[in-house]
């Protein structure tokens, strides 16, 4: 027996060493830059004409509403821009979606399968998955546009945060409360947040704001999985609160309105961007949302861009969300980058990470609030405040561009 | 008899080198995708391996996987990861990754000997459902502890290094093998394979001692057992640790594999994946904990890279079944079927197939049960 | 006593039972119960008494046992493929071995599941009279915990559970099991009552005093065939059984004699 | 006072609901050796399919279908798979519901997709006052229904034959098929009560305070768990007093968050696993469970 062990370890050694030495595809494959026709200097993410952007979305898991109308919204304005100018005059853009259902291993799996293929992300659903990717991202020059708007991505270079940070959204959005007489100097604040970076953010918005004007903050935190805010708002009614400010996911917000208009608690809710979905608008708690409820938000309401929605309306038939208007303004924003590096002669990753660094401010023509990529600091000062009402989008605009006076004091001593 | 046993063991033998001879040899031809893909294979086999000594083997239902490849993971990044932090601001000793790497699966262990009064109270499913609270109460404290976890989106994980080897990060020093550049991807895939070959080996050589055999009693029956001499407080509590270091070393793997870790990452989903993984692949078996686990962990991926050619899959953000989707159903109704047709799982079915009759202790799914009818004819049959 | 010439309510024929197809516990047994009449069947640990009960009452396929070859006739058909309700239904109860009443519900509520495999709904309230008359303690505790009562009564309760179906045989399976002496000869009268009230009766003993006293036949069972047979009277004069079961040196006996099914002897070492 | 008043009215309320769940546990373990996984899916079944039809059929017909379509979900699970393995060890088992659990979550998930199905009860968000303190109609209703569901099974459990001839069964099987109870009739029973139970705890998990039916509510199932474990896997009353005890201590520590702030923020999530394992340290079996359950 030890001789045919023996034996057999003989013969697979050499099928191992035939095999090793044959030609190795990998071997061959030669990276590098090169030079377009006309002079620019292309790398990693283009073929001949063809642009390839990344998109790590969530059409399976807990932010799959976003991720669908996100994605569509891009795929969208990809093909307008494919049939009409592309970019550069020269590049067409093709997406490579993955769909990572909220998973963050899958997410960081599905980035290092097109990593070598795309120029760049335009979309990236999940905190944890862009706090895994950081490293990536800067090893790469991978520039991404997260969909979320935590203080902490735009320290990295690479991440394009098209929107004001959580903590501006809500000193913005209390603001436009105080300025409106919804609430007044001194008022008391009920938090309602989410445990992690979302949360805080908010969080951080309201103390720095409740500072400034002599109001005191209760806060009550609760996880993503809670679904009734029963005990949180029974809690927020015996301490006589005035505003609920809250920084939660759709189905609390619901909840929240819902248990608040029943305890008679009549009092405005001011919330972050992701508080709201306009399914929430059909749900018991319907008309005590349209009352009281006021949002921060990056994009604009449909009301503000009617073109879009009827492009949007045209090509897909589910009742879209903002977040139609976010893959517009992310797509866009993506487009100026790729022209600025391509104006600037070098469309490799290093050129667009360069572009997206140097290229000031950035107008979407008032889809997204006006945004400079600063690094680590908030994208934009400004956030659109809505109230929800039965409209596609379920928005309604109450004020234009809205900047609050708090928000200048904030960035700067933040 | 003996013949044809020297003959079957040489063949296993020769299969067995084949495959590593294979598997040494894929990073000179597979792409960073699927090497990633494949170190993360090598991960779940280790956690389900060891979640087989517990479940197959010693037939307690754990649901606390999860919670121990956290302990694992955390203290490897905590350990071996630098202090930092923008938002939530966390701590770390900054030492050598070995010693991280080693601390990790020492934690995890120390969790599960800590838990393991809790496990000889408790019996089947009160074991079980206990367990599960683990992964909430360990989650919650996950969440709560940022100083160590970095909160709910989690903290970077330091890349392994090995005496000045690196296996990520600077890539130092720089290695080529037959024209291939040896970048993180190739040199995790060698580290997952080396520690996976070596968790493997070091089950199925713990399942033919002595103890091993001890450890099958008390699945069988535990009166019995204890009849026999075994003391079963004491193994249950051993196999608790041996099972939760195995998820110690999963979960740093787990942290490579990802580059960060994150509170959400060990929900009770994963251990669920990891109960599928060793039901799928067959109870009481290392081969067949490896291919589950392979089976598992590689199936959404692999159904994504190749949605667009497999006819039932549409792609992202069309109407249909996507493919984590898919994976679900593939892996829910694999799950159904096996419990009903091949309880010996994915290694039942490969034994089948060589038509290789076994002696009983290897075979049996888990049996718990212990209330032999009164008649001294009850049960009793062969399996 | 009854009369031989009655048509059997039982006949079994050339019965072969194993279990998992490998363990013969059963090879050609022939065994027949008369309408109306007492049958003792004796036999030591393993010798397929229990095999025996079991395929009678359809429970064989719990135990992953199979009939390999006979038949089994109760009242002129076939028991092939009878589940156990329906066996039930048909009027062959069985009394398992170790009373297994349920102990956690009350004596009244013990007789009522007994009575739930019945045919006939209207005859519950009628049968639940005659055990309460049959056994007076019963009546008396009705309301407590069938495990509060004593060995005794619980068989007595195990036996009244089965009468609630309105069994016309009646299988027991070692009533006298871990009884005192005075029970177990109250046990005894209790069988002669019920076989008077019209029920035919299979005794399955160990102990052959009690059983050879009330039968009117008996049968002797050994590794799985039957090696005695005759009437209960002449039986118990028989050398062998007087050896073997009522006799010394019985222990001594059963230790040599070769057996069947080792491996469930062992099933009961460990447990 | 009058938040700890409101804390408690809401606690018991999604105890009750709690306990709807548990009960089911506790029936299909009894009767079949099933700890079953998949009460969490039927919930969402249920829910799922009340939201569907009210719109085309109305509530009340919704409502009727919702809850038949679940308890027949659960008896074809019964017939098609748990019956076939009885005898299979208790873990196996477990781990087929799972199986089943995922498929059917899944699939109810891509139906629902991103939208947040309304169940459109009539009494919507109302809310009413009982002794000053204020709480919705629907938790009410709950309290209501599930107070008199649990009775009705309560008398059912106590007196039927299905009730006797189940814990007959419970206690051993096989001494009941010998007194010709059909087993598999007892378990089929017990899935069927189970699914109905399952559904109305769905309808009500889904109504005002909660948003209305999203894949999220499966989660409530899995908190009702430890509420049948800690009552005591085999003990219908322990079911009870298990969903009454985690549905308070879930909303006193969610209310008095601040007073418990060491424990960590959000620690009323976990609050039912905490007290759970703290139950089994000192009781093995429960509060309620016999401690000879060893078969499992």
């Amino acid at each position: 027996m030890n001789t045919n062990k023996r034996r057999a370890i003989t013969l697979v050694s050499a099928v191992l060493l035939v095999t090793a030495t044959g030609c190795s595809t990998k071997a061959e494959e030669g990276g590098g830059d090169t030079t377009s026709e006309d002079g620019v200097k292309i790398g990693r993410g283009i073929e001949g004409d063809t642009i390839s952007l990344g998109s790590l979305t969530d059409l399976t898991g807990v932010f799959a509403a976003l991720g669908a109308d996100i994605t569509n919204a891009q795929a969208l304005y990809w093909k307008t821009l494919n049939a009409g100018d592309k970019i550069c005059g020269t590049y067409s853009v093709d997406e490579i979606v993955k769909d990572h259902g909220y998973d963050t291993q899958r997410g960081i799996q599905l980035y290092s399968s097109f990593k070598e293929d795309v120029l760049a992300i335009e979309q990236t659903i999940g905190s944890p998955i862009n706090t895994g990717l950081a490293q990536q991202l800067e090893a790469d020059s991978m520039v991404n546009i997260p969909g979320a708007w935590a203080q902490s991505l735009t320290e990295v270079a690479e991440n394009t945060v098209v929107g004001s940070t959580y903590e501006v959204e809500m000193i913005n959005v209390l603001d436009y409360l105080l300025e409106e007489g919804e609430i007044e100097e001194g008022a008391k604040i009920g938090h309602i947040y989410f445990e992690g970076e979302y949360g805080e953010g908010g969080l951080a918005g309201s103390e720095f704001f409740a500072e400034q004007h002599d109001m005191e903050v209760v806060e009550v935190q609760i996880q993503p999985t809670d679904t009734d805010m029963t005990a949180q708002v029974t809690k927020l009614e015996s301490e006589g609160v005035d505003v609920i400010a809250i920084t939660v996911a759709p189905g609390q917000t619901a909840s929240i309105a819902g248990v608040a208009a029943a305890s008679g608690l009549d009092v405005p809710i001011a919330g972050n961007n992701p508080v709201y979905a306009p399914g929430l608008l059909d749900t018991p708690a319907g008309d005590a949302l349209k009352a009281n409820l006021y949002v921060a938000s990056p994009v604009a309401p449909f009301d503000q861009k009617p073109e879009i929605l009827k492009a949007y309306q045209a090509e897909f038939d589910n009742d879209p969300t903002l977040g139609v208007m976010f893959g517009f303004a992310a797509a866009d924003v993506m487009r100026q980058i790729l022209e600025k590096a391509c104006d600037d002669g070098d469309l490799t990753p290093e050129g667009v990470l360069a572009a997206k660094e140097s290229i000031g401010t950035v107008d979407t023509g008032g889809i997204a609030v006006p945004l400079e990529f600063i690094v680590g600091e908030s994208p934009s000062n400004a956030s659109y405040i809505f109230k929800a009402d039965d409209v596609p989008g379920g928005a309604v605009s109450v004020s234009d561009l809205y900047e609050g006076d708090d928000v200048a004091a904030f960035v700067e001593g933040g | 008899m003996s013949d044809t046993s020297t003959a079957t063991r040489l063949v296993k033998g020769v299969v067995l080198l084949a495959l590593l001879v294979v598997l040494l040899a894929l990073p000179l031809y597979v792409e960073e995708f699927w090497l990633r893909t494949g170190f993360a294979v090598f991960a779940a086999i280790i956690g389900a391996v060891g979640l087989n000594l517990l479940v197959g083997t010693t037939g307690q239902l754990s649901l606390a996987h999860a919670f121990f490849l956290a302990v694992g993971a955390l203290t490897y990044v905590y350990v071996s990861g630098d202090p930092g932090g923008s938002a939530i601001e966390y701590g770390g000793f900054g030492l050598p990754p070995i010693v991280g790497m080693v601390a990790g699966v020492v934690m995890a262990g120390l969790a599960g000997v800590l838990f393991s009064p809790i496990a000889a109270r408790l019996r089947g499913i009160y074991l079980g459902v206990a367990s599960l609270g683990l992964v909430f109460i360990g989650q919650h404290l996950l969440n709560t502890w940022t100083s160590v976890s970095g909160g709910f989106n989690g903290r970077l994980a330091p890349a392994f290094d090995l005496f000045g080897f690196s296996f990520g990060g600077n890539e130092e020093p720089y290695l080529a093998v037959l024209g291939v550049p040896f970048g993180q991807a190739e040199r995790l895939w060698y580290l997952g394979l080396a520690l996976c070959a070596l968790a493997c080996w070091f089950a199925s050589n713990l399942l033919r001692s002595r103890p091993g055999r001890a450890l099958q009693n008390v699945r069988d029956s535990e009166v019995a057992a204890s009849v026999m001499g075994v003391n079963v407080q004491e193994y249950k509590a051993k196999v608790f640790l041996v099972s939760s270091m195995y998820a110690g070393l999963a979960g740093v793997l787990y942290a490579l594999s990802i580059g960060s870790v994150a509170p959400e990452s060990f929900s009770l989903l994963l251990s669920v994946q990891y109960l599928a993984m060793i039901v799928l692949g067959g109870l009481g078996s290392v081969g067949g904990a490896a291919m589950g686990a392979a089976f598992v962990s590689a199936l959404p991926l692999v159904l994504q890279q190749y949605s667009g050619s497999l006819p039932f899959i549409v792609e992202p953000g069309q109407p249909g079944i996507v493919a984590s989707q898919a994976a679900a159903f593939l892996y829910g109704g694999a799950i159904v079927l096996v419990v009903m047709f091949e309880p010996g799982g994915l290694a039942g079915l490969a034994r089948r197939l060589k038509r290789q009759p076994r002696p009983p202790q290897e075979s049996p799914p888990v049996s718990t049960t212990s209330s032999a009818p009164a008649d001294s004819s009850s049960g009793g049959t062969p399996r | 006593m009854m009369d031989e010439t009655h048509a059997p309510i039982l006949e079994v024929r050339d019965l072969a039972v194993t279990y998992g197809g490998v363990v013969q516990a059963l090879r050609g047994v022939d065994i027949t119960v008369g309408e109306g009449s007492v049958v003792a069947l004796l036999g030591s640990n393993g010798a397929g008494k229990t095999t025996l009960l079991r395929t009678l009452s359809g429970t064989l396929k719990l135990h992953k046992g199979r009939v390999e070859s006979g038949e089994v006739r109760y009242r002129g058909s076939s028991l092939k493929g009878r589940d156990p309700a329906r066996c039930v239904a048909d009027g062959l109860v069985q009394v398992p071995e170790g009373r297994r009443i349920f102990s956690r519900l009350t004596v009244e509520e013990n007789l009522k599941a007994g009575g739930l495999g019945a045919k006939d709904k209207s005859t519950r309230a009628p049968a639940q009279e005659r055990v309460y008359d049959l056994f007076p303690v019963l009546a008396d505790r009705r309301t407590q915990r069938a495990g509060l009562l004593s060995g005794g009564e619980q068989q007595m309760l195990a036996i009244g559970r089965g009468l609630m179906a309105g069994p016309k045989l009646l299988l027991l399976d070692e009533p006298s099991l871990g009884l005192a002496p005075r029970i177990i000869g109250q046990i005894g009268e209790v069988i002669r009552e019920i076989n008077r009230q019209g029920t035919s009766v299979l005794l399955v003993e160990q102990n052959a005093t009690m059983a050879l006293g009330v039968a009117d036949t008996a049968f002797v069972l050994d590794v799985g065939k039957v090696s005695l047979q005759g009437p209960a009277v002449e039986l118990a004069q028989s050398d062998a059984v007087q050896r073997l079961y009522l006799g010394h040196g019985a222990e001594e006996t059963e230790a040599a004699a070769p057996r069947a099914g080792t491996r469930k002897t062992l099933a009961r070492w460990k447990a | 006072m009058n938040q700890f008043l409101s804390l408690l009215l809401n606690g018991l309320s999604l105890g009750a609901i709690y306990a709807l769940i548990a009960l089911g546990f506790v029936i299909i373990f009894k009767a079949s050796e099933v700890v079953t996984f998949m009460q969490g899916s039927l919930l969402l079944l249920g829910a799922y399919l009340i939201a569907r039809l009210s719109e085309p059929i109305g509530f009340w017909a919704a409502a009727a279908v919702g809850i038949v379509g679940t308890a027949a979900a659960a008896v074809l699970v019964e017939r098609l798979l748990i019956s076939r393995l009885r005898g299979a060890p208790v873990i196996s088992l477990a781990i087929l519901t799972i199986g089943v659990d995922l498929i059917i979550l899944t699939e109810i998930t891509r139906r629902i997709g991103s939208d947040i199905l309304n169940v459109g009860h009539p009494w919507g968000g109302d809310a009413v006052s009982i002794g000053g303190v204020g709480i919705t109609t629907n938790r009410a209703l709950a309290i209501v229904v599930a107070g008199i569901l649990i009775g009705a099974f309560f008398i059912a459990f106590k007196f039927s034959s299905w009730g006797i001839a189940m814990r007959a069964a419970a206690e051993d099987g096989e001494a009941a098929a010998l007194m010709g109870i059909r087993l598999g009739w007892v378990s089929m029973v017990a899935w069927l009560v189970a699914g109905v139970l399952a559904a109305v705890a769905g309808l009500f998990a889904t109504g005002s305070p909660t948003p209305g039916v999203t894949p999220a509510i499966w989660a409530v199932a899995l908190a009702a768990l430890p509420a049948a474990i800690l009552g005591g896997l085999d003990s219908t009353g322990g079911a009870l007093v298990g969903g009454l005890i985690i549905g308070v201590a879930t909303a006193m520590a969610a209310g008095y968050q601040d007073q418990i702030a060491f424990l960590g923020r959000g620690f009323g999530e976990v609050v039912p696993y905490v007290v759970m394992v703290a139950v089994l340290l000192v009781r093995p079996s429960g509060l309620f469970g016999t401690r000879d359950v060893t078969r499992v």
